[in-house]
């Protein structure tokens, strides 16, 4: 009874320190958000607005927001759509390779983004989607595939089969057992690689700053080279508004889609 | 089985495939091809150095350099060190934090899990110079650690490997308990009062229920860990010397400070060479995780 | 080994607010106590409550001398089928089985020797207890589950049907040996059943429940012919219950039949139970003989059970040999009623 | 694009670049802000063209490589010796014709010499300058020399960049300081780099902190986290400005600034408007606007009266005509001439302990 | 509706070489077939090849007159009612009633309607309905499974033990329904089940498994009263089974007993089988009648199931009316072996 007790209270101190942790940068650095200063130090006997002003004053700073919002929108449809359906793939079908395919999904993660935005760029440009979100959201789902192949993969394997196939029992096509049954037995795991997706599309820089031309500026294009030059507390400004407009976002959608259940239920 | 059936994985696998073929073959050609060019170097013909590559030539000098380059190989041990070191750390310090989260009441759970999402929706360099600030010779952390008295003076926990890993554990931690927690959420919680009734305390209950059963999320958290902790750029560039450097951060460096493209191709390829390997090696241990945790069988 | 006490019991869910509704009960050391009850009655949930699965809103339970409301299950010791199995995925047969066990601390080669005993015993080969649980049929499955409650050795052995996929000959020779066992090592047992006759034949007492209350707690026989109350009556399969509608000095009323008092007190609104296989058919008209159709008849085995509809709207269920010649639907019937066919079932305010 | 053309009617119609597109290459950050600020509206007014600011980092020649012949990624770029050098010998830049800068005689001499404007690339300028950075409450007495970076008191406290440009030069001038030279340290460089080499790493201990970006200095010097080192003069004014605790020197010996250039890609279709928009970039008044941005100037004029206005930007740029004559750039030609060695050296020797 | 033709099917696992050996059977348009078999002959296994979730390693199966083993499981229109319910964790009682009609395409309102009707039949109440499978009582979740199965107007209904979590009274009455809505829309239906009595009371035909083979195919009363073999005799629930020893022209000699010999030709090796209905026990001694001792009494509802141990050793039972002077263990007896009581089991070769 003690060991359990003693076990619990460390289980509760460690995530406590793990979780305290991660959020500790965080809340320092909104702390410097509100700085009077010009560099990055947290503010001592005063406090001011001025990096939210002036973040909400210069256009390129919000565009960047909004850029990057949907960037990583479309980033995490299509990591989602390919990802999902790639784990199908593998996890409910035995065929010749299937094999050489997982490692091909895997591979983008092994390949430093440097390369991989340089090498896009002339691509991009003879396709025509340079200047467009499309060619750094479709850049960015190359890492986002991986990463929600691999959370729904783990989902699908053990995912009881009887279920698909009564779903098929009852004419069902494929298809639709996916939609209508399989899908919403692993979202939960679908829903952590979509965030996963997003947060990578949220912060990658280096691809963007090959593939970003000046109308569709993402965040991190905006803040990053900066770091050559003293950074500003305004980037630890657009964090907060960043982790604002995301959290509205994602709770709005939360809220929509509990509404959404509610009424069809 | 008939041709539809046949089809029908590939039907699957097509819009991957289509990222894949259209987006990722030519950069990979395009990363092998480059670390094929001679460099331009003091050889440029220019009279000055570091000039980028010669189109059109091919030699596998950079590779013969690379491999007799004891800074190379240091690098890369210091890469792959990073990559295990970091997750390991994540998967012992993420594991009990999944669980946590994964035994909270709903509310909570999802405060818990917004906590976890909300570290990564912020700016990397915020959440960086954040921790740069934490962990300065004069911050808070050193402030504690001698005021406990475990160390008098102050501990170099930046611009050293102890930043590196606090740092890149930081950023990766988030994913590997995200990837954790939802494997925990499938485990089958009357299977756990099942084995309590069976007389296990909780911890047994854990070691030989819920332990088995997150194996296919453990090794999943374990991969995706590793590969990111592999590609380790932004906290080892910021929050480490150049005794720690890592090969993504040295293909920068090589590419647009010394100006050496096939150089830095090639540590590119080298980087994934290791990554492949890497992931190969851990299909083995991971095969064996997924064994025995009773996933089921596929649809034959 | 343990008695059992079960003080006020009380559990709600969300939209069942009397899922168990104050079950007070007590289960004598080393008896069989067979559960009986509808569908969604109850049953699993005081299981559950018993083993500390679930905590109760009110009441407490008594494990011997102690009060174990607070503990948790590993603390209780006992067995549990649970009805959907709950086996480990990740173990095959045997493992399951020596799971309870492991955790016991046996040595290894002691408790393979206790499983693979339990596992001959429910009758899985040797291929067999090597396979995983997806990869048993339901029946083995559901002997692993049997198999693994009782390897361990607990105090209290609770059964949440736990031969429901079984095939008659394997359950009838396994509530037989389980009976052997249980009163060999006087281990306390609950068993949920939906077979009437596996209660009848198995245990010792038998708890009827219905809607989160226990109606009725008698032996068999008690149960059976002397049921609380039409529900129980009802639930145990009891066809030709008829409410009386009328009670004169020396006669009743029930089905439209005016049959001799029955001796006891009884007022309208308790029931005539007629026992199926003591009513006697006949081809001919005759005196306290009740003219009806036969509507259908049905083969069970060693005899018929034919329905038969009265005159007076009333249907009756009577058994018949095989042996006798034949009543086809259709054909007309004179029931006679023998004093030793009619029992009174008092109505309890419910 | 509708602002613009609107912009060029409203002016009488007459602007002889007008539905013209610039795209230019800047740095991000203050660069980006004084550009947008002082040049591109005035550079829009007078030439009708519209102006696309295109900020990065180091990602302008890659880019360009990277783009299809004939269709630049930008028109005109702005970059550093580092990355502009190697960059014009590849050919990603076209000659310019100087007659059409009429401004460049507005600069000191000392700025404009050098191949990239001999040879008619384009315009260099001085930028940042290596500055003596130093927490105050970390030093005994307030450095003036970089011989005090030697000094036993910061072994192991000092904070130097990780790039050779800059920090090689530190050492050579350290050393020349130490050797009771001062100010040699450009002909130690050139005449005596072996030896500039073995100084460096026989010191290379006393280093504390290599740092990457100017940000990681500025923190590192307000945290403490090291005592003292050299910085870019750009970034050490906001610094100076908003921190009490530190200081900053330039000494006047071996004083050595960053070379940037502005240049023209090859194969622009807008190459007069691109030259058009150099010799506005020189005028006095946008120079003046940059130089309050922070940054340097080479028009002494324009240098003297900002140092009356400002006097941390006096303390870090050259503000007097002999100062300005007396400008020099890091050792660029030295360091292409040498550029595999250095490099070599530098990453395994001198940044790293060797083994 | 569909017959449904099964050729030479066979199936295994590994481990399990035979799961389905060489199953060959016709099921004929609108009748109602039942599989019965020990746990793990491979019941399940033939139901899942039929349905198409399960590829065979030979043979064919063939629904109307579509060859359709190569096809997937939506394209046969099959309803199956899984040994484990498989029922979907994420839609509630009525979605998952309302699922097979969705995925037809019909309208919100009219799948609706239908849904609640199937729910109304199988008695879950409107606040049960709305629950997710986990929230649901075992034998709720399989009236879920039962309703699901049916809703959607299947071909070919296949049952696998459909009624197992039930108490019987609701098995009784769904059944019975079962029955009638199978007669009114003529659906082709195969119900594995374990009790005999189900099966002898619901099947047009009865099918007996062993060993993923089938023994004996026909109705109901053939099987049960002229088991094809002693394996199904004794799956069937024959307690008195013997070999019979010794063959003389007019006597026979089985479990140490000298009878007469019945008509046919008998060898050794066959079996003889008893009806513990038709013997008599008497406590007189008498010609023709065998001693033996009564070794155990069991309540059996209607009746005593008695077990006698004869002189040869062997074992009987007998069945004795509960009016009837009552014999109690230990009990000396005199069996008389009427003909109506003896039949002869074949030896098929197996
Ligand atoms: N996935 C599998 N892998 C290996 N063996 C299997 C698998 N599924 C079933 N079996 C085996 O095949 C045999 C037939 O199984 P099946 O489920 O058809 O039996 P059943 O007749 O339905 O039995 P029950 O009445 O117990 O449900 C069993 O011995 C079982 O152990
Ligand atoms: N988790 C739950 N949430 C809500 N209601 C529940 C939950 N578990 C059980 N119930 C309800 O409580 C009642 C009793 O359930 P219980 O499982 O005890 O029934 P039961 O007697 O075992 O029935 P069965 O014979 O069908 O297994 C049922 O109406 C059931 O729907
Ligand atoms: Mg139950
Ligand atoms: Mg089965």
């Amino acid at each position: 009874m003690i060991g359990h007790r003693f076990g619990r209270l460390l289980i509760g101190l460690v995530s406590v320190v793990v979780l305290a942790g991660l959020l500790w940068p965080l809340v320092y650095a909104l702390w410097i958000s509100f700085t009077p200063l010009e560099i990055l130090q947290p503010p001592h006997a005063e406090w001011s607005l001025r990096w939210y002003r002036e973040f909400f004053t210069q256009n390129r700073w919000l565009e960047g927001l909004r850029n990057s919002l949907v960037v990583g929108a479309i980033a995490t449809g299509v990591s989602v759509i390919c990802g999902t359906s790639v784990a199908v793939a593998v996890v409910r079908y035995r065929f010749r390779g299937s094999r050489l395919l997982h490692g091909a999904v895997m591979l983008p993660l092994f390949i430093p983004a440097l390369i991989l935005g340089m090498a896009l760029l002339p691509m991009m440009r003879t396709i025509g989607l340079w200047g467009s979100p499309f060619a750094v959201a479709l850049a960015h789902s190359l890492w986002g595939l991986p990463l929600v192949f691999l959370a729904v993969r783990t989902a699908l394997q053990d995912t009881d089969i009887h279920m698909e196939q009564a779903a098929r029992g009852l004419g069902a096509s494929a298809g639709q057992t996916f939609r209508l049954v399989t899908l919403p037995i692993i979202a939960p795991a679908v829903a952590v690689g979509a965030m996963m997706a997003f947060i990578i599309s949220l912060n990658e820089l280096v691809m963007a700053l090959f593939l970003c031309t000046t109308n569709n500026d993402t965040l991190p294009k905006v803040i990053w080279p900066n770091l050559r030059y003293t950074l500003s507390p305004l980037v630890a400004a657009a964090s907060g508004v960043t982790v604002l407009a995301t959290f509205l976002l994602l709770g709005g959608a939360a809220f929509l889609q509990s509404r959404y259940t509610r009424n069809t239920s | 089985m008939s041709k539809r059936q046949r089809l029908t994985p590939w039907f699957w696998a097509a819009p991957s495939l289509i990222l894949l073929l259209g987006l990722l073959l030519w950069p990979a050609l395009q990363l092998i091809r480059l670390s094929l060019c001679e460099g331009g170097g003091g050889q440029s013909g220019f009279g000055i150095g570091g000039s980028f590559y010669k189109p059109g030539t091919w030699t596998l000098a950079v590779y013969g350099g690379l491999g007799a380059d004891r800074y190379f190989w240091d690098i890369l041990g210091f890469t792959v060190w990073l990559g295990l070191v970091v997750t390991l750390v994540c998967i012992l310090l993420a594991y009990p934090t999944a669980h946590f989260i994964w035994q909270l009441p709903g509310k909570r759970k999802a405060v818990a899990l917004g906590a976890v999402i909300v570290t990564k929706l912020s700016s990397l360099l915020v959440t960086i110079y954040g921790l740069k600030l934490i962990l300065g010779d004069y911050g808070p952390v050193n402030q504690f650690l001698q005021w406990t008295g475990l160390t008098h003076r102050p501990l170099m926990l930046h611009d050293s490997a102890a930043g590196v890993v606090i740092g890149e554990t930081l950023l990766v931690i988030p994913y590997t308990i995200l990837l954790l927690w939802a494997g925990l959420e499938r485990v089958d919680r009357t299977l756990l009062a099942a084995a309590r009734g069976l007389g296990a305390g909780p911890l047994r209950a854990f070691t030989n229920v819920t332990l088995p059963l997150s194996l296919p999320a453990l090794a999943t958290a374990t991969l995706v860990s590793l590969i990111w902790a592999l590609g380790a750029f932004i906290s080892p560039y910021l929050l480490g010397s150049p005794q720690e450097i890592t090969l993504a951060v040295d293909v920068q460096r090589q590419m647009f400070e010394n100006l050496n493209w096939p150089r830095g191709a090639a540590e590119g390829v080298g980087m994934l060479v290791t990554i492949s390997i890497l992931a190969t090696l851990y299909a083995i241990p991971h095969r064996w995780l997924i064994q025995h945790s009773g996933v089921k069988e596929g649809l034959a | 080994m343990a008695s059992v006490r079960l003080e006020n019991l009380k559990c709600s869910f969300s939209g069942v607010p009397q899922a168990v509704d104050d079950v007070s009960l007590e289960l004598f050391s080393g008896e069989l106590f067979c559960l009986l009850g509808p569908s969604g009655c109850g049953k699993s949930t005081l299981l559950r409550l018993i083993g500390g699965y679930l905590a109760p809103e009110a009441g407490r339970v008594w494990i011997g001398d102690a009060d174990v409301t607070a503990q948790p299950p590993e603390l209780r010791n006992t067995g549990m089928v649970f009805q959907n199995y709950a086996l480990f995925p990740h173990l095959n047969a045997l493992e399951n089985v020596a799971f309870g066990l492991k955790v016991k601390g046996v040595r290894k080669s002691e408790r393979i020797a206790k499983a693979e005993e339990m596992l001959d015993w429910v009758g899985l080969t040797a291929d067999e207890r090597r396979r995983r649980p997806s990869q048993l049929s339901g029946g083995q499955q559901q002997r692993v589950a049997l198999a693994r409650a009782l390897a361990f050795g607990p105090n209290l052995l609770m059964l949440d049907e736990p031969f429901a996929n079984l095939d008659r000959l394997l359950r009838e020779r396994l509530r037989e040996e389980l009976k052997q066992v249980q009163r060999r090592s006087q281990t306390t047992t609950i068993l949920v059943t939906h077979d009437r006759e596996e209660a009848l034949a198995l245990g010792d007492r038998i708890g009827v429940m219905h809607r989160g209350r226990l109606l009725q707690v008698g032996s068999p026989e008690e149960v059976y012919r002397s049921p609380a109350s039409s529900t129980v009556a009802d639930f145990l399969g009891h066809r030709n219950l008829f409410e009386i509608t009328k009670v004169e000095p020396d006669r009743i009323e029930a089905a439209g039949a005016i049959l001799p008092k029955p001796s006891g007190a009884i007022v309208p609104r308790d029931h005539l139970l007629l026992w199926p296989n003591q009513l006697k058919l006949h081809r001919e008209r005759g005196t306290e003989r009740f003219e009806g159709t036969v509507t259908q008849s049905q083969f069970a085995g060693t005899h018929l059970v034919l329905t038969v509809t009265l005159r007076s709207g009333a249907t009756l269920e009577a058994w018949r040999e095989l042996g006798q010649d034949s009543l086809a639907s259709g054909d007309t019937v004179w029931v006679e009623i023998p004093a030793a066919a009619v029992s009174v079932v008092k109505q309890a305010d419910e | 694009g509708q602002k613009s053309a609107s912009t060029s009617t409203g002016g009488g119609g007459t602007k002889p670049f007008a539905g013209q597109t610039l795209r230019v290459f800047v740095y991000s950050g203050a660069w980006e802000k004084g550009f947008n600020q002082y040049f591109v509206p005035k550079f829009e007014a007078a030439t009708g063209a519209k102006v696309v600011v295109d900020p990065g980092w180091w990602d302008s020649i890659p880019k360009l490589k990277a783009s299809p012949k004939g269709q630049p990624a930008f028109d005109l770029v702005l970059t550093d010796a580092t990355q502009g050098y190697p960059a014009i010998r590849e050919g990603l830049f076209q000659k310019i014709d100087m007659s059409k800068i009429p401004n460049k005689a507005n600069f000191a001499a000392s700025a404009l010499d050098n191949w990239v404007v001999k040879e008619d690339y384009g315009i260099t300028f001085p930028d940042s300058v290596m500055t003596l950075g130093y927490n105050k409450t970390m030093v005994s007495s307030e450095p003036t020399s970089w011989g005090d970076l030697l000094k036993d008191e910061y072994n192991g406290k000092l904070g130097m960049y990780n790039s050779f440009y800059m920090s090689l030069y530190t050492f050579a001038a350290a050393k020349v300081a130490q050797a009771g030279a001062p100010g040699t340290a450009h002909k130690e460089v050139a005449d005596n780099l072996q030896g500039v080499i073995d100084f460096a790493k026989a010191n290379r201990d006393r280093v504390k902190i290599w740092w990457p970006t100017s940000t990681d200095m500025a923190l590192s010097l307000t945290q403490k986290n090291c005592a003292l080192g050299n910085m870019h003069g750009t970034d050490m004014i906001p610094a100076l400005k908003n921190s009490t605790d530190l200081g900053a020197a330039v000494p006047a010996e071996d004083r050595a600034f960053v070379l940037l250039m502005w240049v023209v890609a090859t194969g622009t279709k807008v190459p007069d408007l691109a030259q058009e928009a150099i010799n506005m970039l020189l005028s006095d008044e946008v120079q003046t606007g940059f130089a309050a941005a922070g940054g340097a100037t080479a028009i002494p004029a324009v240098a003297a009266k900002m140092a009356q206005q400002d006097k941390f930007w006096g303390q870090i740029y050259p503000s007097t005509a002999e100062d300005l004559a007396a400008v020099q750039y890091y050792p660029y030609d030295t360091y292409m001439s040498h550029w595999d060695d250095l490099v070599k050296v530098w990453d395994r020797e001198i940044l790293r302990k060797s083994a």
